[in-house]
């Protein structure tokens, strides 16, 4: 029988290896699993290189992550966001590595890295310093810079509602980018609000169908990230 | 160079916004940047039907919630709370950005820190050592997005211009921009530079001149 | 106001041209817009490219939008189903070009052109037949070869629900190529089974965005392929 | 070599299918091809949940409909109606060809026209002139799916082997077969070529080489 749930936060992180890639869904606090990026701070994994449009905020969530000393290099497109300090502290004194990337073409590299497409063409970021270096082709009479696409080890991400299968809808806009991550990684640990059985997600409205999934773990009342920052909470 | 701050002379912020609403056709789908860009959604001429995309994984994108309807999981790019409209789907990120680099959306109005004659856009870092460099989703909407509006003060808040021969920052596009909404006028950029569309009220073409680091032609 | 109704399937497909090129719905007969293709068909542009997974089956549909002379060359995978007889006889007599598409190289290819990437690399069909005289690349010790984006003037295609800006859900699996070709098309032009109210559509379950459609015509029982093609049926 | 017809010979086509159907393990997602790849599926092993996707959408495929349940719209690649599990998801072409070339599959049943010593598979054309190339996802399935079994008359129609040293026919791809499932046997493709595993009952190596045109080494 195909049983995906994961007893606890604890045990679906517990294989996340030093030096390990995780793909970490959210933007902003929309999406951000925050107990599962708890949980992997608790577990102590270093030297991680992780994937997120942002560096998380305040002190808790991926911004503890990073504070916490377990991160080597963050890519993504977004660092510098409203209440984000970790991040932008680090990387001014060279403690930490950015790989800056356009938003639309980190998430293409990402949907790529999951679809089995190992590079792609693009006209974003030709003729700016992000392209610098890159190879550049014409095709029909307009330049496009080559992209690769991107995999992880692991992803951690949140949805609403998944069964035991791993079938998952999310809330809004906290979908962004958990469903191509899911796709991109060798292992996708997800935390669901709710557990479904077999059967009560429409088959015409699954966002991410179960073949992408690996673990689930319920947490069925998240924190919410800028309520936690708005108390000036930290983590551990 | 130090009066464009005066609040007498050209458009209020408001009144900014409203200009480009004006501009922007019933039945558009449009994306807007993060702060000055996002109030031209308060102005939608009535009787127009106008369709906010925003990247991070909406397509009808509404005003900000009533009191007690906020939801921190439905945000816009900016990361402010909004609302979605009947008719309104969510999608997650490759497909959002399909829309925009495969040229769905119809204008994006973006803000800047330079624009050139030719058009290039500078929106998204100084390239001075220390600043965090932060691109978003500006470099993709530049090269996907058919028409790109600019909505802007005229001049830094130091009275520098904006309107420059060539950006001294570091591009997120070139040849990009179509129109500038300024506080002082609309200018378009043509294949011949910067050419004056409409002043603001009591504002002169040498007044505009004067606060533009490049030629600007009259309108015709 | 958007309303992208239009009233009839003659006015839906007036404007296609000689010469251009129509993807068109489907898998088999699920999906396949059947009612517009007639209309195609009465409308009589010719010289057209038309991309579709298969070449119909019987003298209705495609078979018959092909039987009528109107189709210039095929870009498929699977010219060759049961009941497919319209096009073998042409293609063995050398008068219809054929341009044969690995089936999920033939998706990635459309989903491209509607996502504004010109290229991409693939590792299906390196060795065989079909990448011969393509552009081949090594990426980390795999062997790939270069596909470019396909796109079109039009799509044809047919959905379960739509509103009027366009927002589409399908059944079961007659989704298929639909929402993908849906975005690759400069105009897509949709046969609905039923007309809904703005906002009667979950917003989470939504499968294709308005933004990827055009005009909309209500065809609330549509016929089925397999059971016109077993009574005999022809077109026009 | 006219003797393979011989109905006593050998595994029948449902005892085949139930051979193929043990090595499948508890917890598999799984694609099978059109044909005798299809019977695989009636055959899970007690207490095993294996999941089927079909490349032209969906993840879940069940069973053929009861009579008056059909669907004309609920079909598999093989355009035969079937049915949708409870947990089945429907998707689009690009989103199941990237199950499929993102190595998410984890077995593909495939049949075959030759199978070479070296993995290589031929089984989309004869390459014959009036032959209409017909190649549908088989050419995505052997570059994407993590293991390739083959499901097969050890010979075709006419009594040719169809385990050869280099296959004739057009390829489908190269060095990508694991497995083979014959009538007469099941038979790995290693990197020193055709291996035995297992005979049928009742029959010998020997019978097996006779109807081999390569190599075939024993168990071991």
């Amino acid at each position: 029988m195909i049983n995906k749930c994961t007893a606890s936060l604890a045990e679906a992180v517990a294989d996340i290896f030093d030096g390990a890639t995780v793909m970490i869904g959210g933007f902003g606090e929309a999406g951000s699993p925050i107990e599962l990026i708890h949980a992997l701070i608790d577990q102590g994994a270093k030297d991680l290189t992780v994937v997120n449009n942002n560096t998380g905020s305040g002190h808790v969530g991926l911004a503890a992550l990073i504070a916490n000393g377990q991160v080597r290099k963050m890519i993504c497109s977004y660092p510098r966001t409203t209440g984000s300090e970790v991040f932008p502290a680090l990387y001014r004194s060279n403690r930490i590595e950015l790989e800056l990337v356009p938003q639309g073409t980190l998430a293409e590299r990402i949907r790529a890295g999951g679809a089995g497409i190992p590079a792609f063409y693009t006209a974003t970021s030709v003729n700016t310093p992000l392209a610098e270096g890159k190879e550049l082709r014409t095709i029909s009479g307009r330049e496009y810079v080559l992209e690769f696409g991107l995999q992880a080890d692991f992803a951690l991400i949140k949805c609403a509602c998944a069964d035991r299968h791993g079938n998952l809808t999310y809330n809004k806009t906290a979908r962004n980018f958990a469903p191509i991550m899911a796709m991109a990684a060798q292992t996708t640990i997800v935390q669901t609000g709710a557990l479904l059985d077999l059967g009560a997600i429409d088959a015409e409205a699954v966002v991410t169908p179960g073949i992408f999934v690996d673990r689930i773990v319920t947490v069925s009342d998240p924190a919410q990230e800028s309520k936690l920052v708005a108390e000036g909470r930290r983590y551990p | 160079m130090t009066d464009h701050n005066q609040p007498s002379l050209g458009w209020s912020r408001e009144e900014l916004a409203r200009r480009v609403a004006v501009d922007i056709p019933d039945g558009s789908y449009v994306n807007l940047g993060i702060g000055l860009p996002e109030r031209v959604a308060r102005f939608v001429p009535e009787g127009r039907e106008v369709i906010y995309h925003t990247e991070n994984g909406l397509l009808g994108m509404g005003p900000p919630p009533a009191k007690g309807q906020e939801d921190p999981e439905l945000i816009n790019a900016g990361k402010k709370m909004v609302t979605a409209i009947a008719g309104a789907s969510f999608f997650h990120q490759a497909d959002s950005f399909a829309m925009i680099r495969g040229q769905h959306i119809d204008i994006c109005v973006l803000g800047a820190m330079q624009i050139s004659e030719k058009g290039d856009l500078a929106n998204w870092s100084t390239g001075a050592p220390g600043d965090i460099p932060s691109v978003g989703g500006a470099m993709d909407l530049v090269a996907g997005v058919k028409t790109i509006y600019v909505i802007t003060q005229h001049c830094t808040k130091t009275g520098e211009p904006k309107l420059v021969e060539n950006c001294l920052y570091p591009l997120t596009g070139k040849s990009v921009v179509n129109r500038i909404y300024s506080d002082l006028a609309v200018i378009e950029v043509t294949p011949q530079g910067f050419r004056l569309v409409e002043l603001a009220p009591g504002v002169t073409i040498d007044d505009v001149r004067r606060r533009t680091a490049a030629k600007l032609l009259p309108p015709g």
